[in-house]
């Protein structure tokens, strides 16, 4: 099944392509398109799973494109990695195909959003299959653009509108960065290729300067796609989009493509020991900077638009830290229990038609499904012992612990504190409580809570595949069998786990059983609430340095391009003119002077030619 | 063979026929003027796909006497003849090619065109044997007569045809490009009198084998090679063209009309990035070391100074004509670069550049005859009214913008990948400009097909934001409504009008998708010109 | 006698011919000081008839070819002559200029 | 010094002191007079140069009917001559570039063909060259003969249409 890989991004494509074409005509039979691709993509991903797990592996390539004697190509490589990746996108994707049948019943653009989901997916599914930079960062790039039509699907809201540009712009930045990066290893390696890469890293082709500087350009395609500070402001933004859409692109799986770069060039970044501490030092900062935002947002999609943020921090400082494992069992099941949580929030919205929190509440009877699966998925993200996310979190920990500087295992344990308070503050001012005027809320339909249900058992399941306790299986599998795990202190374990627990029982203090008062932190440093409220400033920031200056240089710009350019170009044209009305005036009518002129011109020529010999030059 | 001569002056059947048809009957000459590009577009894809499996191209040259300029006896028999000489190699064939596709969707397009139908179908058929001539002459002499064609066919379609100030934008057009063309004259005089001929293989054979040297009527030392190149660059630069003589485009493509530009922006400024690649590099590749680190630099000043400036315009024509400015800077890098991929780039940017122009304006031109106006700030919401529009729209934002899978990445990827060979730093610098066309791209774009829908009538009333300033210090900004008025109510894209888009749309990702389509053709061209280079 | 010499008056003459056409002011003296010139190229053709490379008769018959011409033109000069006289009551090169701006 | 060197100083005198006379005269009819001279030494020196038809057109032509429609046209147009008025055109500057124009042309021409000799004397042509210039007018050149005797009616019926009174430019008077 292994040589059929490529079959997989295929389904999704055929699903795009379909409904862009005939989508008007099938309406709401749309999803059942989509549906069916990814639903078969899945399938082949899990065949072709199983197959690696086998021990089979496979690389395929064709030509894209010859330069002289150089040929681009693309093609697919199931590595361990690109495989388990395959799975997990194809997975997520396939539930939220359910999902969005219930979610976006009766949209006026309800195919379209099919389409587009197809597109997303296809572009996905290529990009993990990459076996090289190229194929790669033009996946790199689809997957933007999927984001972007996504986030614009509503296209008719202002906000939505600025927040696709804005998160396609932000994202571009990043790719340049990429673009850069990718180019100068192509100019000292002549190859795209990963493994062709990985030789000149070894045998020392590429200089360890060169290494550190291409390492750290295609670090910031990944902060531009995985939201890591300073650009993860398009993130936050990007909520405008429909729920569904925020589970798969901007929790599971684009967002985590920064990471799975950043993994899948590993050698690259292992060989620069700058470039990994550029790698934890932003994993870990924005780790605990986007926790503090998170702590104070009100829309719940925005809370978790910022935990995801800060997760996907703990993910880059556990790859800074060199735990490439850690980091990928962290995106694992990030993805399961982030989608969870957004799927909920979905369903949350759906039912109460608001996104702002501080208008929910006492809302655990009305939706029964809903309210148990979004705790599930509150407790693993918290790291509670025995959910997915207490080993992924446990794994990443030890690793900061054991290779990372001091300073960024506290700011991860501060943060872990911080996600599971801002986490169980959601989860009380949503769920507990009283009811406040939410009488026609009810539960979701079965295809939306049946896909939520899945994700519930994945997010505590999937943590089992790599314990302290059971083996690293995982870990074992994605090396090779070349793992070997941390021999992290016991204590750390107990740190996470109290941690934790403490978060959660903060949240309770203030927005549980209300024993604290709520504006507890603002009422004595009011500027820090202020400050996290409006994220640091950082889009304030943009706008009066990048935004403006850009725009500064762009006018002045144009002054030089109408003054300056426009009038040299006048300038010549009134030289001409000038010179032009001078020769008119010479024309006096005196044949005579006319006929003096010429011989002169005559004689100068005749002197020149006489002088040269006829060529010059 | 008379292949390439029916290929070129098949347009003429049609121009005939015309002749022949009352002013009046409309139908019949939107009808008979878009048959008559269907023949050299056959003739091209079957020469096409003739190439590509394996028919030799050199096979389709024509050579016949036409001038004898002199006759005296210490010269050899073929000194200063002038032949009627055509021939086509890759390079040449994928520019006719892409030339035959756009004329036709030129001419579909124009049906939008209301006045004086029966003149301006006879020149745009004039446009396009120019064209077709400019890059199927083989000789130097020939280049410029048909290049020449081309310069008066588009000030006449510029002139009579365009908008408010249509006769200012003409104007500057046939002075920007009678300078650069007298230029090119000079230099062409030049090689001549030295050479005794203007075939292109034969000045190729006689300025690069030592043996021939002494065949040259009078020796070309060094540093007359090197004016006579910088003088071709100028005279090309102008045409492309370089910042700082873009201003003649600008004004070009806000004035024209739509299906002209399509022309326009899609062959005709591929003219100097063809002379630049076939005789800068292909007659004078020592030389063109010397400038190859100047034309990268001024490649980077136009994508940077292109995309800064259209980042500020708030009329969609304006953004599109100074994007032109800015790709056509791609095309300036990939040349600096000088190595295969940049060669190569090149070629890919100026195709790739030349289909996405040519959607843009073909959209442009549905969007004046619907709304009357492309003022940005005038628009908005579009996608509720015209779905199938402003995805178009979109499409064609996102491939201006470089989006993998569609043709414009293909050209920026290839011309940047061989600059950060030769001038990393530079390329960095230069790659800025991808942020900067994904801002003015979408902006533009976004600001028309998504938001508030505002509707017909208040577009052409003049709705205008309050933000006065942002506006004032752009250009006077004219609605240049030269279609005629708008007639009707806001209708989506119609059949008719779709099937240029979706042509155009289908090339764009097939090149995007499979660049190898374009690249087998070129290969061996690119390979000559290396060998020319030295390695 | 070589030549040079006969070209070398045939120089002075021309030259005496041009700057007097360039110079004087009645138009008869300009219409002459031409014929001057003609002369002087005849002086050439013969001279070369005779000491040219290819001593020929050709020579002769291509100054008798100029003569006739010469005549033409001082016929029809003298006839624009007098006709610019009719109008103008004057004959001086200087005053004949209102083809001018 | 041999008599055909005296013979050609002399001739070439004539000549040219008669151009400079021209030059230097200010009545009109006393210029076409010295040009006379000078039209006489060059048919003396088509004799030297064994061009005895030519010389002889010369004399006829030149000596004769142009220089006596001249007069004609002179006497015709002339009427209150100031013999003070100026003879020249234009101010200093016309003329210091007509003449610097003219010297400098001069004198590049006088470089090119100082040392102009083919080495050829020439003496086949000495006797009987009017039949020869018969013979070749008729023969090869007939078609350029007919031409220039094309052009000459033409300049004939030219200059009477020119020199004709219009009828309007006559009540004008």
């Amino acid at each position: 099944m292994m040589n059929l890989a490529w079959v997989v991004p295929l389904f999704p494509l055929g699903s795009f392509i379909l409904l862009l074409l005939f989508g008007r005509r099938w309406k709401q039979a749309s999803a059942y398109v989509g549906i069916a691709a990814t639903f078969l993509s899945l399938l082949l991903a899990l065949a072709v799973l199983v197959d690696r797990l086998g021990g089979s592996t496979y690389e395929a390539n064709w030509t894209w494109m010859t330069i002289g004697g150089v040929t681009l190509t693309v093609g697919i490589s199931a590595t361990a990695l690109n495989v388990w990746m395959l799975v997990v996108v194809a997975l997520v994707s396939w539930l939220v195909h359910v999902y969005s049948q219930g979610y976006m019943a009766g949209d006026e653009r309800f195919s379209t959003f099919y389409a587009y989901l197809g597109l997303f997916t296809f572009a996905m599914l290529g990009l993990v299959l990459s076996p090289n930079l190229l194929q790669a960062y033009i996946f790199w790039e689809l997957v933007g653009l999927g984001s972007f039509l996504l986030i614009g699907f509503y296209f008719y809201k202002e906000e939505a509108k600025a927040a696709a540009k804005k998160a396609f712009i932000m994202t571009r930045i990043g790719d340049v960065g990429f673009f850069i990066g990718m180019m100068l290893l192509f100019w000292q390696t002549h190859s795209f290729d990963y493994d062709d890469i990985f030789r000149a890293v070894g045998d020392g082709t590429l200089s360890p300067g060169m290494t550190t500087l291409a390492a750290i350009l295609i670090f910031i395609g990944a902060i531009g796609k995985s939201g890591q500070f300073p650009l993860h402001t398009w993130l936050p933004d990007a909520m405008e989009g429909p729920t569904p859409v925020s589970a798969l692109i901007h929790a599971a799986t684009m967002v985590a493509a920064g990471v799975y770069l950043v993994a899948a060039l590993f050698p690259l970044y292992e060989a620069s020991h700058a470039a990994m501490m550029t790698v934890a030092t932003i994993g870990g900062v924005t780790a605990i900077f986007a926790a503090t935002i998170g702590l104070v947002q009100t829309d719940i999609k925005r809370v978790l638009a910022y935990s995801t943020v800060s997760q996907l921090g703990y993910m880059m400082l556990a790859l800074g830290a060199g735990s490439y494992v850690a980091a990928i069992f962290h995106l694992t099941t990030h993805a399961f229990f982030k989608a969870l949580l957004f799927l909920a929030a979905g369903s949350v919205i759906h039912a109460v038609r608001t996104q702002n929190i501080e208008e929910m509440g006492g809302l655990w009877r009305r939706l029964p499904w809903t309210a148990p699966l979004f705790l599930i998925g509150a407790l693993s993200i918290s790291g509670v012992p025995l959910f997915a996310g207490f080993f992924s979190k446990d794994e990443i920990l030890a690793a900061a612990w054991t290779n990372g500087p001091r300073l960024l295992f506290w700011l991860a344990v501060a943060a872990a504190l911080l996600t599971s308070f801002y986490m169980f503050r959601l989860f009380f001012l949503v769920f507990a409580g009283k009811a406040r005027h939410h009488e026609d809320a009810h539960e979701a339909p079965a295809s939306m809570v049946a896909p939520m249900l899945v994700l519930g058992v994945l997010s505590i399941a999937s943590g089992y595949m790599q314990t302290p306790w059971f083996g690293s299986f995982l870990g074992e599998w994605l090396t090779d069998g070349a793992y070997r795990h941390e021999a992290a202190p016991g204590w750390i374990v107990v740190v996470a786990t109290i941690v934790s627990f403490a978060g959660i029982f903060l949240a309770w203090l203030m927005y549980g059983a209300q024993k604290m008062p709520r504006d507890w932190l603002s009422a004595r440093v009011p500027y820090v609430d202020e400050l996290l409220r409006r994220h640091y400033y950082i889009d304030d920031i943009y706008r009066l340095t990048v935004v403006s200056l850009v725009s500064w240089i762009s006018r002045l710009l144009a002054y030089v391009d109408r003054f300056l350019v426009e009038g040299l170009a006048r300038l010549a044209a009134g030289i001409v003119g000038a010179a032009a009305s001078a020769g008119s005036r010479g024309q006096n009518g005196q044949a005579q002077t006319y006929g003096a002129v010429t011989v002169a011109g005559l004689a100068i020529l005749v002197v020149i030619f006489a002088l040269t010999g006829g060529y010059w030059l | 063979m008379m292949f390439l001569s029916l290929l070129v002056f098949s347009p003429l059947l049609g121009i005939v026929l015309l002749m022949f048809v009352r002013k009046t009957d409309e139908r019949m000459i939107q009808w008979l003027g878009t048959a008559a590009t269907v023949p050299p577009l056959i003739l091209a894809l079957f020469a096409f796909i003739q190439s590509g499996r394996g028919f030799r191209l050199e096979r389709l040259d024509e050579a016949r006497d036409w001038v004898r300029l002199a006759d005296l006896p210490f010269l050899t028999d073929a000194a200063y003849v002038i032949r009627y000489e055509l021939g086509i190699d890759g390079l040449s064939l994928v520019f006719i090619v892409l030339t035959a596709v756009l004329a036709t969707l030129a001419a579909l397009a124009s049906m939008l065109v209301k006045t004086e139908k029966k003149g301006y179908f006879l020149w745009l058929l004039a446009l396009e044997i120019g064209m077709l001539g400019v890059f199927s002459a083989a000789n130097f002499v020939w280049f410029f007569l048909f290049l020449e064609v081309t310069l008066v066919a588009m000030f006449l379609l510029v002139g009579k045809w365009g908008g408010f100030e249509r006769e200012r934008a003409a104007y500057s057009y046939l002075l920007y490009n009678g300078l650069g063309s007298a230029l090119l004259l000079v230099v062409i005089a030049v090689l001549l009198a030295r050479t005794g001929t203007a075939n292109f293989a034969l000045l190729h054979e006689m300025l690069h084998n030592p043996a021939a040297e002494g065949q040259l009527i009078a020796p070309l030392t060094e540093e007359g090679r090197r004016w006579l190149l910088g003088g071709l660059l100028l005279a090309f630069a102008v045409k492309l063209p370089a910042v700082p003589f873009h201003r003649w485009l600008i004004r070009v493509h806000v004035e024209a009309p739509p299906p002209v530009v399509m022309l326009h922006a899609g062959v005709l400024l591929k003219i100097a990035a063809y002379g630049m690649i076939r005789f800068g590099v292909g007659l004078f590749p020592d030389e063109f070391r010397s400038f190859a680190g100047v034309l990268a630099l001024f490649g980077v000043i136009n994508v940077l100074y292109g995309a800064l400036l259209a980042l500020r315009q708030r009329e969609l024509k304006r953004v599109l004509a100074y994007s032109s400015v800015s790709h056509m800077g791609v095309v300036l890098i990939g040349l600096g670069a000088l190595n295969e991929a940049g060669i190569q780039g090149a070629i890919f940017q100026s195709v790739a550049h030349g289909l996405i122009s040519a959607l843009s304006f073909l959209l442009v031109g549905v969007l004046t005859h619907r709304m009357g106006t492309t003022d940005i700030n005038r628009l908005g919401g579009l996608t509720k009214a015209m779905p199938l529009f402003s995805g178009y729209l979109l499409t064609a934002a996102l491939a201006l913008l470089g989006l993998p899978g569609l043709a414009g990445f293909v050209g920026e990827f290839t011309s940047f990948l061989g600059l950060f060979q030769t001038k990393p730093a530079l390329a960095a610098v230069g790659a800025l400009g991808l942020i900067f066309a994904a801002v003015y791209s979408l902006k533009a774009v976004l600001d028309i097909t998504f938001g508030r829908p505002r509707d017909r009538q208040e577009a052409v009333m003049g709705w205008r934001e309050p933000q006065a300033s942002a506006v004032s210090i752009c250009e006077p900004q004219t609605s240049g409504a030269s279609l005629g008025e708008p007639q009707g109510g806001v209708v989506d894209l119609q059949g008719k009008e779709a099937v240029p888009a979706f042509i155009l749309v289908a090339l764009i990702v097939a090149v995007g998708v499979y660049p190898q389509l374009l690249a087998a053709p070129l290969t061996a061209v690119v390979e000559t010109m290396m060998n020319g280079l030295g390695g | 006698m070589t030549l040079s010499a006969y070209l070398a008056l045939a120089l002075i003459l021309f030259c005496i011919g041009l700057y007097g056409a360039l110079t004087k002011r009645n138009t008869v003296i300009v219409l002459i000081c031409i014929e001057l010139m003609l002369n002087a190229v005849n002086i050439n053709f013969v001279a070369f008839a005779k000491y040219g490379a290819h001593p020929s008769v050709h020579g002769h018959v291509f100054a008798l070819f100029a003569i006739a011409v010469a005549a033409a033109e001082a016929a029809v000069g003298l006839a624009a002559l007098i006709a610019f006289y009719r109008s103008r009551k004057t004959v001086q090169v200087d005053e004949a200029n209102s083809l001018k701006h | 010094m041999s008599g055909t060197d005296i013979a050609f100083f002399l001739l070439a005198l004539a000549a040219i002191a008669g151009g400079v006379t021209m030059l230097q005269l200010t009545n009109v009819v006393h210029m076409v007079i010295a040009l006379v001279m000078t039209f006489l030494g060059i048919a003396g020196l088509y004799v030297l140069l064994s061009a005895e038809f030519v010389a002889v057109v010369q004399v006829l032509i030149y000596s004769g009917a142009i220089t006596i429609i001249m007069l004609f046209a002179i006497m015709l147009t002339r009427h209150h001559t100031d013999e003070r008025e100026r003879q020249t055109t234009g101010g200093v500057w016309h003329k210091a570039v007509a003449a610097l124009s003219v010297i400098a042309f001069g004198l590049a021409v006088y470089f090119g063909i100082r040392q102009l000799d083919f080495g050829a004397d020439g003496s086949a042509l000495a006797g009987d060259n009017a039949r020869a210039i018969g013979k070749s007018l008729y023969s090869y050149y007939t078609i350029p003969f007919e031409i220039v005797s094309v052009i000459l009616l033409v300049a004939l019926i030219g200059a009477i249409v020119l020199a004709k009174k219009d009828g309007k430019g006559a009540e004008d008077e």
